[in-house]
């Protein structure tokens, strides 16, 4: 074992890391959840099995939750993928020199501190005199509250956008230049180039894209967090990942339940680890592995 | 030689300053309301003050204080407590609601006993007795009273004038209510009224608190129900009571008096819309009084503008002659646990219970006095007006599980305001939720 | 450009369209911290620089002054910025360079973490930072924004050491150094482009990291900007212009990163860089 | 004067999963000897290179510097200089660093550094580019750098990795010659990877000829030329390569189709007789062939005929050459033929 003692030493840190902020929360999360910790139990959990399982798919406004959950993730998923392919094919239909400042303008919302984002958000949806919304539109309403399905997905599409856009960019640039010459002198249009020639070469980079954010939009919770808190109303833009976080570390008498959140949190981590292993299998992980060429 | 002998001196002169401990003591206060920083410009006070006696005794140890306010929200708040309880780096002075916290943290054991210390200072004598029910479970006292207050129904004398209301009749209405002539009906028939006349915009009829918290325990009582046997010691839910509330409520959704989403989240939107006059009816604190006196109508007069713009009344009962409520949610001090100076802490507590501050916060957060010198003390015209609605108050239980009732109850009420049951249906909603949350811990009616 | 249309000034305005959210968003904070009153995008009133007085007042409202949640966001963002590039160089280097046993089963674990929705384990992080006693401390948040960004950090920077020449690892051993030399001295400098995109990344990802802190730190005194930021957000008080004043003065360094680096800024999203 | 090592290699194996690069491999190399180690690509040279300087270890065998044994040690506990294919110079360094760099590692003197570099590049003559980085000289220049890089730490071993590869034809002649006289300078211990037989034959004291991870034949370039152990040396050094016909040996002479050849001294049976080009000739008399093609290389030029049903290159004096498609008539010489029997390997003429 000595010989591998180098590479052990490089990787000691990042192991250690993991070990304690991925694995162990992992496993950590699982055996919460069989427990009913809470406030007042903090001293002396006990047991529970699936106790908190059974009380999670009791909850009559379970159902309310998934809906918004799905509701959320397939309209914003909606709006990333379709407005990333739309910017990523207008910037390329544009000279470089006016595309390139575009894309980097799509970067800003990713970029900007979330809280910093969502107060332009919040302001702009606020009533007159300052919410831009209300003074287009004359009628001086709190948008957000209005409207708070379609603030959340625009808030989170904005951020979420620049993902594909730049995905489908670089897999526009990849096609050879002779296929667009080809078509020209075939005497296609734009629209039709982009239609027979550009869309069906980035089939792959879509279901990658989509895959990915269907992960990610399902366990993100900051920006609704931060816009909406799950109101306005009843559970009005509450989604799983955040009834999570709510039930186990927020809330307004302070009686958090760890346990029940745990078992909320652990349907997720679940999800997580079986999405994660598909993606290995369909993006050719083993591709990706050469072996080294140094011994020592 | 001589440069020695000034060397020795000197340094004799200096070790009572080097031997002289500081004992840094932690606070947390909430406001949420920006007024109420008096929370913590007090415990700055007091151990000013407490400084200045050390030094006259010429004690070896000064106090430092090092505080904090949050001007956020209860629930981060009670968050980063709950937190910083359970990891052991919890502050030695916490202040929050008397109830149900203290039942909550004292059976969680993340919060002292305080009787012994309390019962030394004379201080904390002339706290009015009632209030020490608040601090006390299970016999034992948790903590020290910081202030209460009550929580009125708010009216916009203006819109009840454009709608032909007399001044005489407007002067009247808090009697009427005190008096049950005036109910939730009433009040329902008047803001639809109001938004046929087109004096209200539609919703603005009548106006609640945005999120979760303890008036809607309030409104349950309004409505007749009862949340605690203090016989057996549990919690109780009287589903008639709860219909009669999510019924009032789906009809005021309905007449278009009430927002479907009311429950917002969103406190700036109901400061905004009540202190731009558009609401007729609105529930509130006494504390919202200072925050528009300071912050929302600073600029059209302050104070003078409230006086002649809002009226204020007790929550009105649900049946002719019956009897209004409002509640109070007294706020400790209370000590923690873990602390290692808690008789420093209960001292500096000691310290705060002057009537000269006392009356600083009250005046200034639009709260109520804690003792009875400074209620005879204070000037304050709003204070001495809401004053007789402590005849009427109630309080929360002080159940550890009263939170998990609370929480039952709201999820009820947000679903039937935004439409996703029916009364009926969130009356059962509820009573199952919580038979399974508090088990035996309740009883349903 | 092949795709280079004969009416592609019609598509610029396509563009600029769907544009115009972000760019009245950013010129209506810029407008509101400026002014006395915006309605809308129009200015009204004067300048108003009292919006900017959390700067020169010690506190704004019992919070702790601009300047310690300041510090605290530089010292978090750099010090995460820091660990992660370091870290995630030393075991992104192992993985392109080394043989050891089980290096492809580590390689998959790192890109399942990679996708794996780390806001799910806040729960039981916080209980492990309680064990570690690095609740409510910088340096435990630290830990946790680095770690859980760590899989990301190896992945992109293992794309950058695999493209190595081998030749000149080999020379540096024939030279007489050890691999922690060929490391330090000869593979890092080269990877110096992957440095700064991952550094950049997690400068920014760090900058405006909000949920962590939020969640685990509750001392006023660890504040980062994020969190005083949002407690005027959490206020039931609204002071716009204040409140956009200390936004723009929070994403002053992502604007003006965005104003003088748009092309690297590019370069760097573009590398793979997680959605 | 010589101050280099003798390295012997004993029993030297490597596999890389189930492929064998190198398969049992003993060899030695004398104190200050050139060795070459040749063969096509893939054949186990720069794999046994790599374990000499060892970068890759050994599956089995062992290496020895002299008397010490050095499979076992680290790169930098060997005394190796060695220059790659690519030279392989590190881009951010100066050449002077770059020079340098294992004398720093060493923690010589800066002083002492300093000389030793200006001297090493003095020899190579890049005295006055050192400040430049590698990007900004030209090939011949990183090849005299990568080379310096080598030799400043004063070896026992140069390890040379197809380092004239990459050079223009022009200066791979000149480097040739440069190299060669700095190792005899020198006295370094060389061993020389190439797949380039007329590179191996002409700087080496003695080459090692691979083919698919086995040595085939180690020697000197004068008795690879003359007695190619088997049919693979003989194919692969010369060029061009040498004529192999495949029939049999009769004793007296040599049979494949209705090709006759009578030979002194044959062996029996089934096998190859080689011949190279440049010994064959187009004559008056002989065996009837017709030419296929004819390439003119300047002085010389090859001519490649049909001869019973073989193709022969025959290399003839550029003005000897005949026409394409003209019938003519080639001699085998009576000596300069070899003889292998059916699996390859040489059995003759003694």
């Amino acid at each position: 074992m000595r010989r591998y003692l180098t590479p052990f030493l490089f990787l000691g840190p990042a192991s250690l890391l993991i070990l304690l902020f991925f694995f162990t929360p992992v496993v950590a999360t699982l055996l919460l959840s069989f427990t009913d910790l809470a406030t007042t139990t903090f001293r002396h959990p006990s047991w529970v099995g699936l106790a908190n399982y059974r009380d999670l798919f009791a909850d009559p406004f379970l159902k309310k939750i998934l809906a918004n959950t799905a509701r959320y993730v397939g309209l914003t998923l909606a709006f990333n993928v379709g407005m990333g392919l739309l910017l990523a094919l207008v910037t390329s239909l544009v000279p470089e020199n006016w595309g390139d400042p575009f894309r980097a303008l799509w970067l800003l919302p990713r970029i900007l501190p979330p809280v910093v984002y969502v107060f332009i958000w919040q302001g702009m949806l606020a009533e007159a005199p300052m919410g831009l919304v209300s003074d287009l539109l004359g009628v001086s309403k709190n948008w957000l509250v209005e409207t708070p399905w379609v603030a959340v997905i625009l808030a989170n599409g904005f951020v979420g956008a620049s993902f594909g856009m730049l995905i489908f960019t670089s897999a526009i640039r990849a096609i050879p230049r002779e296929l667009f010459y080809a078509a020209a002198v075939d005497g296609a249009t734009t629209l039709q180039t982009i239609r027979r020639v550009v869309i069906p070469m980035l089939a792959w980079p879509i279901l990658f894209v989509t895959a990915y954010q269907t992960l990610s939009l399902l366990t993100s919770f900051e920006y609704i967090l931060l816009l909406t808190d799950g109101g306005p109303g009843f559970y009005g833009t509450e989604v799983w990942s955040l009834h999570a976080y709510h039930l186990a570390l927020s809330n307004y008498f302070g009686n958090v339940e760890f346990g029940l959140g745990a078992a909320m949190a652990a349907v997720l981590v679940v999800i997580g680890v079986v999405v994660s292993l598909f993606y290995l299998k369909i993006f050719n992980f083993r591709a990706l592995v050469t072996e080294p060429k140094i011994e020592v | 030689m001589r440069k020695w002998w000034i060397l020795a001196a000197a340094v004799l002169a200096l070790t009572p300053v080097f031997a002289q401990k500081t004992i840094t003591i932690k606070a947390w206060t909430i406001g949420p309301d920006d007024p109420s920083i008096t929370r913590l410009k007090n415990l700055e006070a007091a151990v000013d003050r407490l400084n200045a006696l050390l030094a006259i005794e010429g004690a070896d140890y000064r106090v430092k204080l090092e505080g904090d306010f949050d001007t956020t929200d209860w629930d981060p708040y009670l968050r980063r407590v709950l937190l910083a309880f359970q990891s052991g780096s919890a502050p030695d002075i916490v202040q929050a609601s008397a109830a149900p916290l203290i039942g909550v943290w004292a059976t969680a054991g993340y919060i002292a006993p305080i009787g012994d210390e309390v019962s030394r200072y004379g201080t904390f004598k002339d706290v009015f007795p009632t209030l020490w029910n608040a601090v006390t479970f299970k016999g034992q006292i948790f903590g020290t009273p910081q202030d209460t207050e009550a929580r009125p129904l708010y009216f916009n004398k203006t819109l009840l004038k454009k709608l032909g209301w007399s001044d005489a009749k407007i002067a009247e209405l808090p009697k009427m209510i005190e008096k049950g002539e005036f109910t939730w009906d009433d009040l329902l028939a008047t803001a639809e009224e109001a938004l046929k006349k087109g004096v209200i915009e539609r919703g603005k009829g009548y106006y609640h608190r945005p999120k979760n918290g303890p008036d809607f325990l309030m409104w349950y009582r309004a409505f007749g129900g009862t949340a605690y046997d203090p016989a057996s010691g549990k919690l109780v839910f009287d589903k008639a009571a709860a219909l009669r509330y999510f019924t009032w409520l789906k009809k005021a959704v309905d007449a278009g008096v009430l927002e479907k989403d009311r429950l917002d989240g969103n406190w700036k939107r109901f400061h905004q819309n009540v202190t731009d006059g558009k609401v007729l009816f609105f529930s509130g604190g006494t504390w919202n009084w200072a925050e528009w006196k300071s912050q929302w109508v600073k600029d059209r007069g302050g104070e003078s503008w409230l006086w002649q713009h809002f009226g204020f009344a007790l929550q009105p009962a649900y049946e002719k002659g019956g009897r209004p409520v409002t509640l109070s949610n007294p706020q400790a001090y209370m000590v923690s646990s873990a602390s290692k100076h808690k008789a420093l802490a209960a001292k500096i507590l000691a310290f705060v219970a002057m009537p000269d501050l006392d009356a600083r916060h009250a005046v200034g957060s639009g709260h109520l006095p804690v003792l009875q010198a400074t209620a005879s003390l204070t000037e304050n015209r709003f204070i001495r007006a809401v004053s007789y609605m402590l005849n009427y108050t109630t309080f929360q239980p002080q159940h550890p599980d009263l939170p998990k009732w609370q929480n039952a109850l709201y999820r009820g009420v947000s679903a039937v305001e935004s439409g996703q049951v029916t009364p009926e249906q969130a009356v059962s909603v509820v009573a199952t939720e919580m038979k399974r949350t508090l088990k035996d811990q309740v009883m349903i009616k | 450009m092949p795709l280079l249309p004969r009416n592609w000034p019609l598509w610029l305005v396509v563009l600029f369209l769907i544009t115009l959210p972000i760019g009245a968003g950013i010129l209506w904070l810029v407008l509101t911290a400026l002014y006395n009153q915006v309605h809308g995008l129009v200015p009204m009133g004067k300048l108003a620089p009292q919006n900017w007085r959390f700067l020169f007042e010690g506190s704004v409202g019992g919070r702790p002054s601009i300047w310690v949640a300041l510090k605290n966001s530089a010292v978090f963002a750099a010090a995460v910025a820091t660990l992660e590039v370091l870290i995630a160089s030393m075991a992104a280097y192992a993985i392109s360079r080394m043989k050891f046993p089980l290096r492809t089963p580590y390689l998959g674990m790192i890109l399942t973490l990679h996708a794996f929705p780390a806001v799910s384990l806040l729960i039981a992080i916080y209980y492990i930072l309680r064990l570690l006693g690095l609740f409510d401390t910088l340096i435990g948040v630290i830990l946790v924004k680095a770690s859980l960004d760590l899989p990301l950090g190896i992945w992109l920077m293992k794309g950058f050491f695999d493209q190595l020449s081998w030749d000149m690892e080999m020379a540096a051993l024939v030279d007489g150094a050890s691999r922690w030399t060929v490391f330090w001295r000869v593979a890092l400098p080269l990877v110096r482009p992957g440095i700064l995109a991952l550094g950049t990344f997690a400068l920014l990802s760090a900058w405006g990291e909000f949920i962590l802190p939020f969640t685990f730190i509750v001392s006023a005194k660890s504040w980062t900007l994020a969190l005083y930021m949002q407690s005027f957000m959490k206020e039931a008080f609204v002071d716009y212009g204040l409140m956009a004043a200390v936004g723009l003065f929070y994403a002053l360094p992502v604007f003006l990163l965005f104003l003088f680096g748009q092309r690297y800024l590019l370069n760097i999203y573009s590398g793979g860089v997680k959605g | 004067m010589s101050r280099g090592t003798s390295v012997r290699l004993q029993n030297l194996t490597k596999r890389f999963g189930r492929v064998v690069a190198v398969r049992d491999l003993d060899l030695e190399v004398n104190p200050g000897e050139l060795v070459a180690f040749l063969g096509p690509s893939g054949c186990g040279k720069t794999t046994t290179l790599l374990m000499i300087a060892g970068i890759y270890r050994p599956t089995a065998g062992h290496v020895y510097f002299g008397d010490r044994r050095v499979d076992p040690l680290h790169p930098r506990d060997r005394d190796v200089g060695m220059v790659f294919q690519s030279y392989a110079l590190y881009p951010h360094l100066t050449l002077f660093e770059n020079i340098a760099f294992p004398l720093r590692l060493k923690r010589v003197p800066g002083e002492e550094v300093k000389r030793r570099v200006k001297a090493t590049a003095e020899l190579l003559g890049i005295g006055g580019i050192l400040e430049r980085r590698p990007a900004q000289v030209s090939g011949g220049q990183q090849q005299r750098a990568a080379l310096a890089r080598a030799l400043v730490k004063e070896p026992q071993v140069l390890l040379l990795d197809e380092p004239l590869s990459n050079l223009d034809a022009q200066i791979r002649l000149s480097a040739r010659a440069e190299i060669r006289r700095l190792q005899r300078e020198l006295g370094v211990t060389a061993i020389l990877v190439t797949h380039d037989q007329a590179e191996a034959l002409a700087m080496a004291d003695r080459v090692a000829v691979f083919s698919m991870g086995e040595l085939q034949q180690y020697a000197t370039p004068e008795e690879l030329y003359h007695r190619p152990k088997n049919t693979f040396v003989a194919g692969f050094v010369g060029s061009p390569p040498m004529n192999l016909i495949e029939g049999e040996f009769t004793g007296d002479g040599f049979r494949s189709g209705e090709l006759r050849l009578p030979l002194r001294q044959a062996p029996l049976g089934r096998g190859w007789l080689g011949v190279r080009p440049e010994h064959l000739r187009i004559a008056g008399e002989g065996h009837p062939a017709r030419v296929l093609v004819v390439e003119p290389l300047g002085r010389e030029a090859i001519v490649i005929v049909e001869l019973f049903g073989h193709r022969l290159q025959i290399l003839v004096a550029e003005g000897e050459k005949p026409a394409p498609d003209a019938e003519v008539r080639v001699a085998f010489p009576a000596r300069a033929l070899h003889y292998f029997d059916a699996n390859g390997r040489r059995i003759g003429p003694e």
